[in-house]
């Protein structure tokens, strides 16, 4: 279960990689780049850092992306909302 | 080859540090150009951490009265990552403050478009 | 003819549909009446100023130098990624004890770590006392990030423009009047809780995972919360950009007063006279429990900072 | 321990607590005041410090904290660090007093305050980065003085300033990141980030043959890195606009200082950490050679180009960078000693053609293209002294500091033959590249004005007139009594 585990996660964190670099919708890019950062933070705990798997769920899936999705609103790039 | 694959977390890095630097030189658009930031810092970070992981150790927070060096893993990567992600959170908040700027100025986020038209404007 | 009915007689490829399910197309057409005549505005305008940008490259001779510019960075990156590549082979194996950064330094940290400071977590004992320099210089950069975001978005007469204005009004008026009851129900109950627990991870950094930073923004997505669910009005009722520069500056300074005193006394060779208490206690370990605290409250103020600055540019 | 001993770590420090402190002042004079007190007291402290560890050439380790070498953080202190310790913090004060009017026209009177906080912070980061003695604690201070230098180049908040931010923090963050996985690396092949340790091991690797490939690798990314950051050749192209476009004291404090702060880390690394013949063994010094050569020409040229009066600078400290590579791509110590001794030069002569410059166009309603500049001169003669003993010192003229500069380059390639031919040639090309604009600049600047072209009358400005007489004053020193400044520069480098 943990080997499977090892193996897949580093390919997800790569496939959300390239998901973001080519993603046509800003929107789309923040949420996978969160995602991304859960990856992370799940990894975190696979190699026994406790300590980082709290700050990375915190800051990087939580603060990091809110502070991006605020951005979009600033810049009008949420689809779907009036600001589009 | 299979060293590589044994040194999984360390080629994925690599490959992420890859993926985020050309992101950064590539896209034009400001905002992806920092999630590209965030992914090349991630990707180090994941280095720095795998190289201090030992198989079959713990955490390192202590349990019990006394410490043998052999239990735990090295807690100095988790340290120095530490100290890292608080740096890139304060620098992806300053640069999307400016991209916020940038766009009040501009009404765009492409940066080529921006140097093209502070060009145009004399200003640049 | 349905909507529904022109997407599937439109073929696509498994791989296009997998594209546009991701990029949101497909559920955008279903659900989204379309708007033709503003898009076709907007990509007319768009259109024009790519016109304009790209004829002024030619003139500037700037097309060929983008392109040339865009090969180098592929091939710089490539090189970067390849000699990374070849590092990574000669490096020693994975998980392996014997690799070279397991030495007398990790040793020392390990096995003195709980006598020297008093810490049960180890990575808290190392960044808050043996390497608290580099710690110190961390909740710097968070400051001057803090105070650079101010400098970008705090409203003055260089950053404010109609229409924003009046959009920020116009929230505000919705603010006043309509409160949406499952948010601030909801929020009620987990405001406490998370609170509560950002309040635990910063007391317990030096205990257990956790610590000043990871608290400090638990602690500050909890302010975030608030400040959605019940608007920045009641917000400001207890936390203004006075209170929130003072209590940064004053925390910093606690926070670099005893590192100072510590930094001073070590350098003497002098006694440091701060109990380490008991390990495993709440109260133990000498400054690294001030330390946490101090970082806790400088980051909460920081997180929430970001979110004010970012959502209505002012505190 | 000697009391005086602390003095580095006390300097740090009051510049991060005054840094702190900006914030729950009344008004923005009174950070500029704070501002003026942290890098006054920087200066006496670290002057104090030079007389006492210089003349005896002794140099120590100072622990931040209760833990020792392996374990815990360390400033490492000799002559080299405090003399340059001397310049970064006088030059500081001097761009401060002489950027004073600029600060208060160009910055909104809220905002003020926060610019000062940057001032501070980059003080301390720069003083840090030259004291460290710990390669992750460089990076943390790199980072500080990223974004602060990002900080000031955009608080004067034009739309080409925040272009010209943008740029430059993309540039920044580039340079960090090769620079964070270098360091990375060292620590996963060594296991240690403290400099003495780290050579010991350095060292050991380098004799037993393990791990040759990493550490070349290592060596070139923290070169890359630190290049990019203080705009190496071919990654230049950020450093113009945004050295042209910000306020002045930003534009003398990030082209004398920041820039430098880099330069000195890197040699302080390739000393500390690598030692100098590993490098020159590992053939890095010949490519800093050449793009340190390149960048002479290229910088040069580019300010030929140039009609706007701070970006002809910029371009000029492009090549003036130039000259600091290459010192250090001779791989000798006389070559990193001329670097030194180049550092110094420029950190001296180019805030003051900053100031100068910026008080010249201030009687042309702050029009900064050169012909409008016609006739300047005349209505602030202070700054056209200023800006001429500049320009003569940056081409080399003799008695001006620039002069000695280049004839220490020019000693120190006597060793190499290969390398001697193409310096001197660089340097007698660029030496005339440089006359070629800034002699038109300085005529345009005193030549008649044209019928009544005159602006109106500045009032008289104290700070600047002490910040551009004491400018003068040390270009001359080092054109003049340099001697004891290299001896110092000389034993400083022998015991880092």
């Amino acid at each position: 279960m943990r080997l499977v585990l090892e193996l897949i996660l580093p390919i997800l964190l790569i496939v959300c990689a390239l998901a973001v670099t080519f993603s046509k919708r800003l929107l789309v890019s923040v949420v996978i780049y969160t995602s991304f950062s859960l990856i992370m933070s799940v990894i975190w705990v696979l190699l026994e850092s406790p300590d980082l798997a709290i700050t990375e769920a915190a800051v990087g899936a939580g603060v990091s992306g809110l502070l991006l999705i605020y951005t979009l609103k600033k810049i009008h790039a949420l689809k779907g909302t009036s600001d589009e | 080859m299979e060293h590589l694959l044994i040194n999984h977390y360390e080629t994925a890095a690599v490959i992420l540090f890859g993926i985020g630097f050309l992101n950064l030189l590539l896209q034009n658009n400001l905002v992806k150009k920092v999630i590209g930031f965030g992914v090349m810092d991630s990707a180090v970070y994941l280095f720095l951490a795998s190289q201090g992981y030992i198989e079959g150790r713990m955490a390192p927070i202590l349990v019990g009265e006394v410490a043998h060096a052999a239990d735990y893993i090295n807690p100095i990567p988790a340290g120095l990552v530490l100290t890292g992600i608080v740096v890139s959170v304060s620098v992806t908040a300053f640069s999307l403050a400016l991209i916020q700027r940038l766009y009040q100025k501009y009404q765009t986020v492409n940066f080529d478009e921006i140097v093209q038209l502070a060009r145009q404007k004399g200003d640049e | 003819m349905s909507k529904m009915a022109r997407i599937r007689k439109e073929k696509k490829t498994p791989w296009q549909k997998f594209c546009a399910w991701v990029n949101g197309d497909a559920a955008e057409q279903m659900l989204l009446p379309a708007q033709p005549p503003k898009e076709s505005k907007k990509k007319a305008a768009k259109a024009k100023r790519e016109k304009t940008t790209s004829n002024h490259r030619k003139d500037m001779g700037l097309g060929q130098f983008d392109h040339i510019y865009r090969i180098c960075a592929v091939l710089i990156g490539i090189a970067i990624v390849s000699v990374l590549m070849a590092v990574v082979l000669k490096l020693p194996l994975f998980g392996s004890p014997d690799n070279p950064s397991v030495n007398e330094v990790v040793e020392r940290y390990v096995e003195k770590g709980l006598e020297e400071t008093g810490a049960v977590n180890m990575v808290a004992g190392m960044i808050l006392d043996y390497r608290a320099f580099d710690t110190f210089g961390e909740s710097s950069v968070l400051f001057l990030a803090v105070t650079c975001v101010t400098m970008l978005l705090m409203r003055d007469r260089n950053n404010t423009d109609k229409k924003e204005d009046m959009l920020t009004a116009q929230e505000h008026v919705i603010e006043g009047y309509e409160e949406d009851i499952i948010l601030t129900k909801i929020s009620r109950l987990i405001i406490p809780c998370a609170l509560v627990y950002g309040i635990y991870v910063v007391l317990n950094g030096h205990l257990s995972p956790g610590g000043g930073f990871s608290g400090g923004t638990i602690m500050g997505s909890a302010l975030i919360l608030f400040a959605v669910s019940y608007g920045m009005i009641r917000m400001s009722r207890f936390f203004t950009y006075a209170t929130f520069r003072k209590v940064t500056s004053s925390a910093l300074m606690v926070y670099a007063a005893s590192k100072a005193y510590s930094f001073f006394t070590g350098a003497n060779h002098l006694e440091s006279h701060i109990p380490l208490g008991t390990p495993g206690a709440i109260l133990s370990s000498g400054l690294i429990l001030v330390l946490d605290i101090c970082v806790g409250i400088v980051v909460a103020c920081t997180m929430y900072g970001f979110y004010a600055l970012f959502t209505k540019g002012e505190l | 321990m000697p009391f005086v001993y602390n003095f580095p770590f006390f300097s740090i420090f009051i510049c991060m607590i005054s840094g702190i402190v900006t914030p729950l002042l009344k008004n923005g004079r009174w950070a500029y005041r704070l501002s003026l007190f942290a890098s006054g007291a920087g200066l006496v402290l670290s002057s104090i410090l030079l007389g006492t560890i210089g003349p005896s050439g002794q140099s120590y380790s100072f622990m931040m904290g209760h833990f020792p070498a392996p374990w815990g953080n360390e400033l490492s202190v000799g002559p080299l660090e405090a003399v340059l310790a001397v310049a970064i913090c006088l030059v500081m004060l001097m761009a401060l007093l002489g950027g004073r009017k600029d600060i208060f026209d160009d910055i909104l009177p809220e905002k003020q305050k926060l610019y000062f906080i940057m001032m501070n912070e980059i003080l301390a980061a720069l003083l840090a980065l030259t004291y460290t003695n710990d390669i992750f604690t460089a990076y943390v201070f790199i980072e500080i003085s990223t974004i602060a230098a990002c900080a000031i180049v955009m608080a004067k908040d034009q739309s080409a300033t925040l272009v010209a931010t943008m740029r430059y923090l993309i540039m920044s963050l580039l340079g960090s990141g090769l620079v964070l996985i270098g360091i990375v690396l060292l620590y996963c092949i060594t296991g240690h980030l403290l400099f003495p340790n780290l050579q010991q091991r350095v060292l050991e690797l380098v004799a037993t043959g393990q791990y040759t490939m990493p550490l070349t690798v290592v060596v070139g990314l923290i070169v890359l890195g630190l290049g990019i950051k203080s705009a190496m050749f071919p990654f230049h192209l950020w450093l113009p606009p945004a050295h042209g476009s910000a306020t002045t004291a930003s534009s003398s404090v990030l082209s004398g200082l920041v820039v430098k702060g880099y330069i000195i880390l890197m040699i302080r690394l390739f000393y500390k950490v690598f030692t100098i013949e590993v490098i020159r063994e590992l053939r890095i010094t010949n490519m800093i050679f050449l793009f340190g050569l390149a960048g002479m020409i290229v910088g040069s040229v580019g300010a030929i180009k140039e009609g706007h009066i701070k970006r002809m600078l910029a371009y000029s400290s492009v090549a003036q960078l130039g000259y600091v590579f290459m010192g250090i791509g001779l791989g000798t110590d006389i070559g990193v000693m001329a670097a030194c001794f180049q550092i110094l030069v420029h950190a001296s002569t180019k805030p003051m053609l900053f100031g100068c410059a910026s008080a010249l166009s201030a009687s042309r309603h702050h029009n900064k293209q050169l012909h409008a500049l016609r006739g300047a001169a005349y209505e602030n003669k202070l700054a056209g002294v200023g800006f001429t003993v500049g320009a003569l010192s940056m081409i080399g003229i003799p008695l001006f500091a620039g002069f000695a500069a280049k004839v220490f380059f020019a000693s120190a390639t006597m060793a190499q033959p290969v390398k001697m031919w193409m310096t001197l040639l660089t340097l007698a090309l660029s030496t005339v590249l440089n006359a070629l604009y800034y002699i038109p600049a300085v005529t345009v600047l005193w030549s008649r004005p044209v019928d009544g072209e005159t602006g109106e009358k500045q009032p008289k400005d104290p700070a600047f007139a002490v910040s551009t007489v004491v400018f003068i004053a040390a270009v001359f020193f080092l054109g003049i009594c340099y001697q004891p400044v290299v001896e110092l520069i000389q034993t400083g480098l022998s015991l880092l």
